[in-house]
């Protein structure tokens, strides 16, 4: 399979006063052409931050990129300077986000909003980017197409704006579509919509989906492999079905047994123990360690590294040494 | 929208007819007395009695409310009770050089503020924004009749660019609105400073940069619009303190406008001309905010919009 | 059923709200005839989509609001309409617990101090006796004394809803409205609480009304269900008949919308069309018809009946359900 | 010193016109009912009275060519100018000043009514260019009274009060032009003057009440003439060689008039030791920038009558004798009041300084013009009032000595009836004050006059400062304008070189 | 935006450590460079205050007539006024009255305006209207006239502009605080409180007017500076200190004549007022980031 996006050994850190925090370590995974790569953690584990280093979108933030490559498409992005990457985002990257509500401007009417990278990029005259706009959104399933180009976002529903987001990414055919938590903010039935909606675009366009997300429902349901991470660092990386079925990294397990699951009739969920711990502040060794029930003393002291196994299958986890796997870094 | 307009001028009805209430028992309240005033320092007793019984202050407060009001309904301002002359007639010299200087001021102060503040919120901690934000701060700190004497020495007896005062022409505009209008536009530069850093953390900011658009793109169109909104409403508010500032302004610069008009008629307690200036100040101050919510409105389409 | 704790009988609130710069003021429809029992010692748990009226529902209960209609009957006294100083008594028997663990702890307060609010405002305890009973109670809920002393942002997620729970439980109260309270957290924290919650709810014998949108958290914690829509309960019975057996048409959409966390089961899904109508406007008739994948013509006119359902205890609101 | 730059950018109004300064808007231009110098100073430039006043504030004849007074001192009569012309065009003569005098009789709201013409009984037109005017009983200061009305077109007094007051017509050497409330008022030469010289073409007066602002337009060359000048420039200006400085002894004089029926005060001990107690001249150097005269008598040096008494010498040790003699050898305090003025407020100060030597310790209430007139005015009686000392100025025409005693020292005069505010009462002043009103002969008059004056003196119901120096500046360029002692500014010759 | 601040919450947890509220603040506060070394100012000033009478060289009230307006030297280190007065002097000794009527004049108008705000925020209904309604009339006068009529009513003096001044600034207050416990009332904590039991006063009390202390402190230190320089355009109307007082207003007004012959007399009064607000400024910007939770953690 052809490899679309290959993010390796990539470190992010943001500056506070003076003082460099690393949040992301060594971060490696890559997506295929036309697969949907699922990239699932708890809150602050640096999943938005991944995809923000994709995309190099720091303007505003103290955040850049320290180490490790990024290619895309043998294109080197890290090195790229900020013009050669607008001429990359919306176009070839795209990128959806949470909260449909605040991602649009309020004060701008759809239109002007959807019309803009279809000028810049594809270089569409007024008539002909309407066109096109219009295409778009009928392909999104949004109805009266032309008048929602006149009205603004706040006239719209949340579902009905995350559509208008979704239009915005795909206008211009681009070949990765980066989506950050697309369906946290809405109701279970207009996710649906919209999970659906992804699916099929995905499967027609043959576009390759980045999904963030920490609901373990929505990677089950739309997703080809999966990369699950952990303060900053990946522990784990399968297929989907393998992910589900056998969980290797202890932290994947809690998150699986964590999810209460309809008629499954058990008392007591699962849970993790402890809390997600501070970027600034990490624990030594294993960064789960402290709230891993299988933890053993080599877990305390050094980081484990990644381990390959069968069927791609990649974990960073102490207890695996002894099986059979080529350790990697 | 404009059924909008004609209703809030007719709610504008009810708080003026208290305003006015307020304004002629508050004129009233202050001590002195407008007829010792007008009839001079070596004037008799008698001769009080008579300009008193003259001008109708000897009457009972409440009846001359009535006839304050009654003459109010027909438009009728009143006489100046220090220059005898109707009180529209010293009105309409000084009114429109007023108005000028409160626009000018606004005006430059808004155009400058703007500025000011953008660079500084797009250049943040950045020596652009250390530069502006001290010409800001400073703009706020500087007493204003202060400002005014030093652009006088400067401007005018120095350089003799500009008059030192009176109204000639589009120059002599220039010094009082920079001296008026200086606390303004500082405030503004710092409001839309804040007000932009506040939009620039936007998510819709980071989608317009994921879109691939360029800052001199993101900064102007997608976030200086939505900055605007606290920054209009501060201007608004901000009007009266320019129809008051004005006072001093007015009296540095020997400028004939309202304000000035104003002191000397509570000095001489000249009730007509207190009470139709406070209530036309009332009703200017009304009036602008009305502006401000329909350029708001006009701003923020959730306002414009809703149902 | 016996030993109602709670009874809910036709409530009722609209909101009045500003219709933007331009307009008069308008009535929002946020609970449309909802009426419910929880027996003591059970959880029964109010699922539904945003704006649905869930929490405006238990506000209601808790007399946070006043209900426009209707009756609130706990522990067999009637409060619907009860003044504010009469209400103190209710208070101490009715404890809330929040969806924003960050919001819902002022900010400035210490824990010592927020927990022991309750103790201050009903009884005349000292200082010391006070402070004897919030680390106890800091104990039950997981924490510990030495946690006492600090300001809730100091503490995690999960921790800071136990603060919450603590302050909840420190009344002894027999009724405790949750709204939401784990949506906020992280999945391996809101196992944690609602672990905790299950608990309590043995060890003080606590009646829960669970507010939620999760199906999945809802199915995991109570007794009874009742679904939501637009303001009206469509649905309500015992947990195993709504989840395995259920009759109204937004229950069955519902419960197929919810992503299976298992990529074998993934399935054809009833996806329903449109958005949710705004409940300044609720549609006629049913309000659900408009997204109603087997809507009939009855149904845009007639607002449905409750009938009975599958179990004595089982109700449905829905013009195509017959026993 | 001056820049030439602005002078020339803002003297571009050309040559032909005159600008002047002064510190105050012009209230009315109505001659008949004006009390402040500014507006008469603007008014005198386009309106006559059939008698006018010199330089140094003596009656001359203006539109009257002659004029008698009766031996009663009851009938006046004039003998009119011929030929002279008003603005619109009207004949001035007999009619015509009937006419104005009527006006002024009739109407008990006018300031002139009650300034003597309320006294007239009879107005009599001779023939064309004579008349004679009756009074019921002598005034002295009515002479004076003839220099303030001004005569007015009878086509104007038609038209109405408000009309005159906004658009006066007159036969003086400039007629109006506009005015511009606030901003200023201009006049434009009258060819047919009757009084054929050469005059600049415009004058346009600008109220400045900002004294650093009236200082900066005479340096830029924006105005002309400015008055007041304040003091402080002085030095400054005198320097510069395109600006002259006029200085000129006026009718002002500023005291600090003492309750004398409150205690301390009563005693005149007490009101002595606060008179030597100040050095007058120290006061003029410090509050007037060294312009300025000591105030000798009861009134200034300008008015008529006036007679130099001998001056309470600044002598710290004799106002602590008397002190000592009245019984109050450590002090006591006391307030004084005065208007928020600069200047007052600099006087005050001065006045606390100096009686702090003497254990005199006196706090400051200044007050804003209206709220203190009410609190002195307002008293109704001796008894009531509050006032302790009243740091104040009076100031009246040379040659109405009338207004510059009676309504101070006579105890008749008592607020709120006149401006009496030191209460003072001597029977024998006031009989003299009742006397010398009667007496129509001058030299008869100066006797009485001379008592007044030594007795009030030595009774110190004041503290008696100084008389101001009025100071002006102008162009060098410009010439004939001058201000008279009482601030008035006189432009019949004005031209510019 | 939510997500975000749980996230740094979240993870600041560090159990060990004691967290308090001072120290955080001062740890911060010393982040705010300009904002650390203008509130030294004003500690200077406050210092000043106190003993400023103490130290001054000279007696601010005696006159000297044989310095008079005297340039800036060594023995006068600002120079003399039109009585030879030492002005270094006379500014040290006003820094107490410039003070304490600036501070005095914006605390009762806090103290008043934080009352009405809160019952008018709170309680909402007629009661708000009337609040709010009487606080347009007054915000539709402009802050200088309605300090001018108040002035003409009770009398010029210090006293009086500490009441007009103060009076002007109550409208402010209300509405800032007004705004602020309408955000605080909906907050979720105080729903807690009420959902407890909590009285309305407790409510007001504990919970809410806490939470407008923030932006009431930042207010009022910007006020002060506003009120600094309303206090002297008062004077400069004749309407403020009786002058023999070294107000630093009247200072200015009353200096205002030598401008063009000897005009340190001006520009030292001006400077002191301008430093003063300029540093009282700073410290409300700074205040302002510090307390502001939304600009804290930069
Ligand atoms: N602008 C920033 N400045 C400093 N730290 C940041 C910034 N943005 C993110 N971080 C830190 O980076 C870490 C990872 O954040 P990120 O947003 O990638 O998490 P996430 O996995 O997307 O979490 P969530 O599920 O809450 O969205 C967090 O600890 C956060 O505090
Ligand atoms: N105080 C209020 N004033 C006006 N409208 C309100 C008020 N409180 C709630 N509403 C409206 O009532 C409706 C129901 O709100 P409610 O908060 O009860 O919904 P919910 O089911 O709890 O939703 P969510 O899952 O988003 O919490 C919503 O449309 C909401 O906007
Ligand atoms: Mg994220
Ligand atoms: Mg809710």
């Amino acid at each position: 399979m052809e490899k679309l996006l290959h993010v390796e050994m990539l470190e992010t850190e943001f500056t506070k006063d003076k003082q460099k925090t690393k949040i992301l370590h060594g971060v490696t995974f890559h997506i295929n052409k036309g697969e949907v790569l699922g990239l699932v953690g708890e809150s602050g584990s640096g999943k938005s931050l991944t995809s923000l280093s994709i995309m190099k979108l720091f303007k505003g933030t103290s955040g850049e990129i320290s180490r490790g490559n990024i290619q895309f498409h043998n294109q080197e992005l890290t090195t790229k300077s900020e013009s050669e990457m607008r001429k990359i985002r919306g176009k070839q990257i795209a990128m959806i986000f949470q909260e449909p509500m605040t991602s649009l401007n309020p004060v701008m009417k759809i239109g002007e909003q959807l019309l803009e990278p279809i000028r810049i990029h594809l270089g569409f005259k007024e008539k002909q980017a309407k066109e096109h706009a219009i295409s778009i959104l009928k392909k999104v399933g949004i109805p009266r197409a032309e008048e929602i180009l006149n009205e603004f976002p706040h006239q719209l529903s949340g579902g009905m704006r995350q559509r208008i987001m979704i239009a915005m990414a795909i206008s211009c055919n681009p070949e990765l579509l980066i989506a950050d938590e697309p369906t946290t903010a809405l109701d279970v039935t207009i996710q649906a919509q919209i999970l659906d909606l992804l699916k099929q675009l995905q499967q027609k366009e043959n576009m390759s989906v980045l999904l963030i997300t920490h609901d373990l429902g929505v990677v089950a349901e739309m997703c080809d492999r999966v990369v699950v991470m952990y303060a900053g660092r990946v522990v784990e990386e399968a297929d989907v079905y393998d992910l589900f079925e056998s969980p290797k990294h202890p932290y994947t397990k809690g998150l699986i047994g964590s999810v209460p699951k309809i008629g499954q009739k058990k008392d007591k969920l699962d849970s993790i123990k402890g809390n997600v711990p501070d970027p600034s502040n990490l624990p030594k060794g294993c960064k789960f360690a402290p709230r891993c029930n299988d933890a053993m003393g080599i877990c305390f002291e050094e980081e484990p590294p990644t381990m390959t196994f069968e069927n791609d299958r990649k974990c960073s986890c102490w207890l695996y040494k002894e099986e059979r796997g080529d350790i990697c870094v | 929208m404009l059924q909008y307009i004609v209703k809030r001028i007719f709610e504008m009805i009810p708080i003026l007819f208290i305003v006015s209430i307020v304004i002629f028992f508050f004129t009233h309240l202050i001590p002195g007395d407008p007829a010792r005033l007008v009839a001079g320092k070596d004037a008799t007793f008698e001769e009080v009695e008579i300009i008193r019984a003259e001008l109708g202050l000897d009457k009972p407060i409440w009846e001359q409310y009535v006839t304050y009001m009654s003459n109010l309904f027909q438009g009728d301002l009143g006489t100046s009770l220090k220059t005898g002359l109707p009180v529209m007639d010293m009105f309409t010299d000084r009114f429109m050089p007023s108005i000028y200087l409160t626009l000018f001021s606004m005006v430059w102060a808004l155009v400058i503020g703007l500025l000011i503040g953008t660079f500084s919120a797009v250049y943040k901690n950045k020596w652009p924004d250390y530069l502006g934000m001290v010409t800001a701060v400073s703009g706020i700190s500087l007493p204003g009749f202060w400002l005014g004497l030093l652009l006088i020495q400067i401007f005018s007896v120095k350089l003799g660019w500009f008059p030192t005062g009176g109204i000639q022409g589009w120059e002599s505009y220039v010094l009082p609105s920079l001296t008026l209008g200086a606390g303004i536009m500082s405030m503004l530069a710092r409001f839309t400073r804040s007000s932009l850093l506040e939009t620039l953390k936007a998510d819709f900011i980071r989608t317009g940069r994921a879109k691939g658009l360029k800052e001199s793109v993101v900064i102007p169109k997608h976030a200086l619009r939505n900055s605007l909104i606290p920054v209009v409403t501060i201007a608004g508010l901000q009007f009266g303190f320019l129809l008051g500032g004005s006072v001093v302004v007015e009296t540095v610069f020997s400028f004939p406008g309202m304000g000035r008009l104003l002191i000397d008629s509570i000095a001489f307690r000249d009730y007509p001309v207190i009470q139709a200036e406070m209530l036309l100040f009332s009703i200017e101050f009304i009036l602008v905010n009305l502006v401000v919510d329909i350029l708001y409105s006009y701003l923020n389409p959730k306002i414009r919009y809703a149902t | 059923m016996s030993n109602a704790l709670l009874k809910v009988t036709n409530l009722k609130k609209s909101f009045s709200i500003p219709n933007g710069m331009f307009g008069k003021k308008k009535s929002l429809k946020a609970v449309h005839d909802v009426s419910f029992i929880i027996p003591e010692g059970k959880t029964f748990s109010l699922v539904g989509e945003s704006g649905c009226g869930k929490s405006t529902t238990g506000r209601l209960i808790s007399r946070l609001i006043q209900p426009s209609e209707g009756e609130i009957w706990i522990d067999g006294e009637e409060i619907s309409q009860k003044k504010e100083a009469h209400l103190k008594a209710i208070r101490k028997k009715v404890q809330m617990i929040f969806q924003d663990p960050y919001a819902s702890l002022n900010p400035r307060m210490k824990v010592r101090d927020i927990v022991g609010e309750p103790l201050v405002i009903h009884t005349n305890l000292t200082k010391a006796e006070r402070n004897k009973q919030v680390s106890e109670m800091l104990e039950v809920v997981g924490l510990s004394e030495y946690h006492a002393d600090r300001y809730a942002h100091e503490f995690s997620g999960g921790q800071r809803q136990r603060i919450g729970i603590a302050r909840a439980l420190i009344m002894k109260p027999k009724l405790i409205i949750a709204d939401e309270p784990v949506s906020a957290l992280d999945v391996s924290i809101q196992s944690q609480i609602l672990n905790l919650l299950k608990d309590l709810q043995r060890e003080f014998h606590l009646t829960y009304l669970f507010i939620s949108h999760d199906l999945s958290v809802v199915e995991h914690i109570s007794d009874h269900i009742g679904v939501m829509y637009l303001g009206t309960i469509v649905e309500t019975g015992p947990k195993e008949v709504i989840f395995s057996n259920p009759q109204h048409p937004y229950t069955k959409a519902l419960l197929s919308s919810i992503p299976i966390p298992d990529p074998r089961l993934r399935r054809e899904r009833i996806i329903l069309q449109g958005d949710l109508p705004s409940p300044v406007n609720p549609p006629t008739g049913c309000r659900f018809h408009t997204r109603c994948p087997v809507a009939t013509d009855i149904c845009k006119v007639t607002e449905p009946p409750v009938k009975p359902g599958v179990t004595p205890d089982h109700f449905v609101a829905c013009h195509l359900v017959d026993y | 010193s001056s820049k030439e730059s602005g002078g020339k950018k803002n003297g571009e109004t050309g040559d032909q016109e005159l600008v002047i300064a002064v510190n105050e808007n012009f209230i009315s231009m109505d001659p008949h009912n004006t009390g402040d110098t500014n507006s008469n100073s603007v008014q005198s430039a386009m309106l006559e009275g059939l008698l006018g006043s010199d330089e140094e504030g003596k009656i001359i004849t203006q539109l009257a060519e002659d004029y008698s007074v009766s031996e009663d001192a009851l009938t006046y009569s004039f003998k009119l100018r011929q030929g002279v012309k008003f603005h619109d065009g009207e004949s001035f003569n007999a009619e015509a000043v009937k006419a104005n005098f009527e006006r002024i009789m009739n109407d008990d709201s006018l300031r002139l009514y009650s300034r003597g013409f309320s006294l007239i009984t009879n107005i009599e037109v001779v023939s064309d260019y004579e008349i004679k005017v009756t009074l019921k009983e002598p005034y002295a200061g009515m002479l004076t009274r003839f220099v303030s009305a001004k005569i007015l077109s009878p086509k104007l007094l038609e038209a109405g009060s408000e009309e005159i007051g906004k658009n006066p017509v007159g036969t003086g050497p400039f007629k109006f032009v506009e005015w511009v409330q606030g901003d200023h008022l201009t006049v434009e030469r009258f060819d047919e003057y009757w009084d054929k010289k050469d005059r600049v073409k415009k004058i346009t007066y600008k109220p400045v009440p900002e004294n650093g602002s009236r200082v900066a337009m005479l340096k830029t060359g924006e105005a002309h003439v400015i008055y007041p000048l304040p003091s402080q420039n002085i030095k400054e200006l005198e320097s510069n060689k395109d600006v002259a400085i006029q200085k000129i002894p006026s009718t002002i004089a500023r005291y600090v008039s003492i309750n004398t029926m409150k205690e301390p005060f009563d005693d005149v001990r007490v009101r002595q030791a606060l008179n030597y107690a100040v050095d007058k001249d120290a006061f003029i150097s410090v509050v007037n920038a060294g312009y300025g005269l000591p105030l000798d008598s009861i009134i200034p040096s300008k008015t008529l009558h006036y007679e130099k008494q001998e001056l309470y010498q600044h002598n710290i040790e004799k106002a602590k004798e008397l002190l000592k003699e009245a019984g109050l050898a450590d002090g006591f305090t006391a307030e004084i009041w005065g208007n928020t003025n600069s200047d007052t407020m600099k006087g005050m100060q001065f006045i606390q300084q100096q009686l702090e030597q003497i254990g005199v310790e006196v706090e400051i209430k200044s007050m804003e013009e209206g709220t203190l007139s009410d609190e002195i005015y307002g008293a109704q009686t001796p008894e009531d009032t509050k006032l302790q000392m009243w740091y104040v100025s009076w100031s009246a025409y040379p040659s109405d000595t009338t207004n510059a005693t009676k309504p101070l020292f006579y105890s008749g005069s008592f607020p709120p009836g006149g401006a009496n505010t030191a209460y003072y009462k001597n029977d024998q002043v006031d009989k003299w004050i009742e006397e010398v009103n009667m007496t129509p002969d001058e030299s008869k008059q100066s006797a009485i006059y001379s008592d007044i004056q030594s007795t009030i003196y030595q009774d110190a119901p004041w503290i008696f400062l100084g008389v101001d120096e009025i100071l002006a500046a102008k162009r060098a360029n410009v010439e004939g304008v001058f201000i008279s002692p009482t601030g008035g500014i006189n432009v019949l010759d004005a031209n510019l070189k | 935006m939510e997500v975000t601040r749980e996230v740094n919450h979240s993870v600041t947890v560090k159990p060990v450590k004691k967290y308090s509220p001072l120290k955080e603040f001062w740890k911060n506060w010393k982040r705010q460079k300009t904002a650390f070394w203008a509130s030294f100012f004003i500690l200077l000033l406050i210092l000043i205050a106190i003993i400023g009478p103490y130290i001054a060289p000279y007696d601010p009230y005696e006159p000297n007539y044989n310095e008079v307006l005297q340039g800036p030297s060594k023995d006068h280190l600002a120079g003399t006024d039109e009585y030879g007065r030492d002005i270094f002097s006379r500014l040290l000794a006003g820094t107490r009255i410039s003070l304490s009527v600036s501070f005095l004049s914006v605390l009762l108008g806090a103290i008043g305006g934080t009352i009405l705000g809160l019952l008018s925020g709170y309680f909402g209904g007629w009661l708000d209207r009337i609040i709010m309604r009487t606080s347009d009339v007054l915000f539709a006068f402009p802050d200088i006239l309605l300090a001018i009529a108040i002035i003409a009513i009770l009398g010029p003096g210090l006293k009086n502009v500490v009441i007009a001044v103060a009076v002007f600034s109550v409208p402010s207050f209300a509405r800032l605080v007004r705004g602020a416990t309408l955000e605080g009332k909906e907050t979720v904590f105080v729903e807690a409180a009420k959902s407890i039991g909590a009285s309305h006063s407790r409510i007001m009390l504990k919970h809410i007017f806490p939470e407008t202390l923030g932006s009431l402190i930042v207010f009022i230190s910007m006020r002060i500076g506003t009120a600094i320089l309303a206090a002297s355009s008062l004077s400069f109307l004749g309407l403020g200190a009786s002058p023999e007082t070294p107000d630093w207003g009247a200072m200015l007004s009353l200096g205002r004549d030598y401008l063009g012959t000897a005009s340190h007399v001006v520009m030292m009064p001006g400077i002191a007022i301008f430093l003063t607000v300029l540093a009282f400024n700073l410290v409300g910007d700074g205040l302002r980031d510090v307390l502001d939770p939304k600009t804290k953690n930069e």
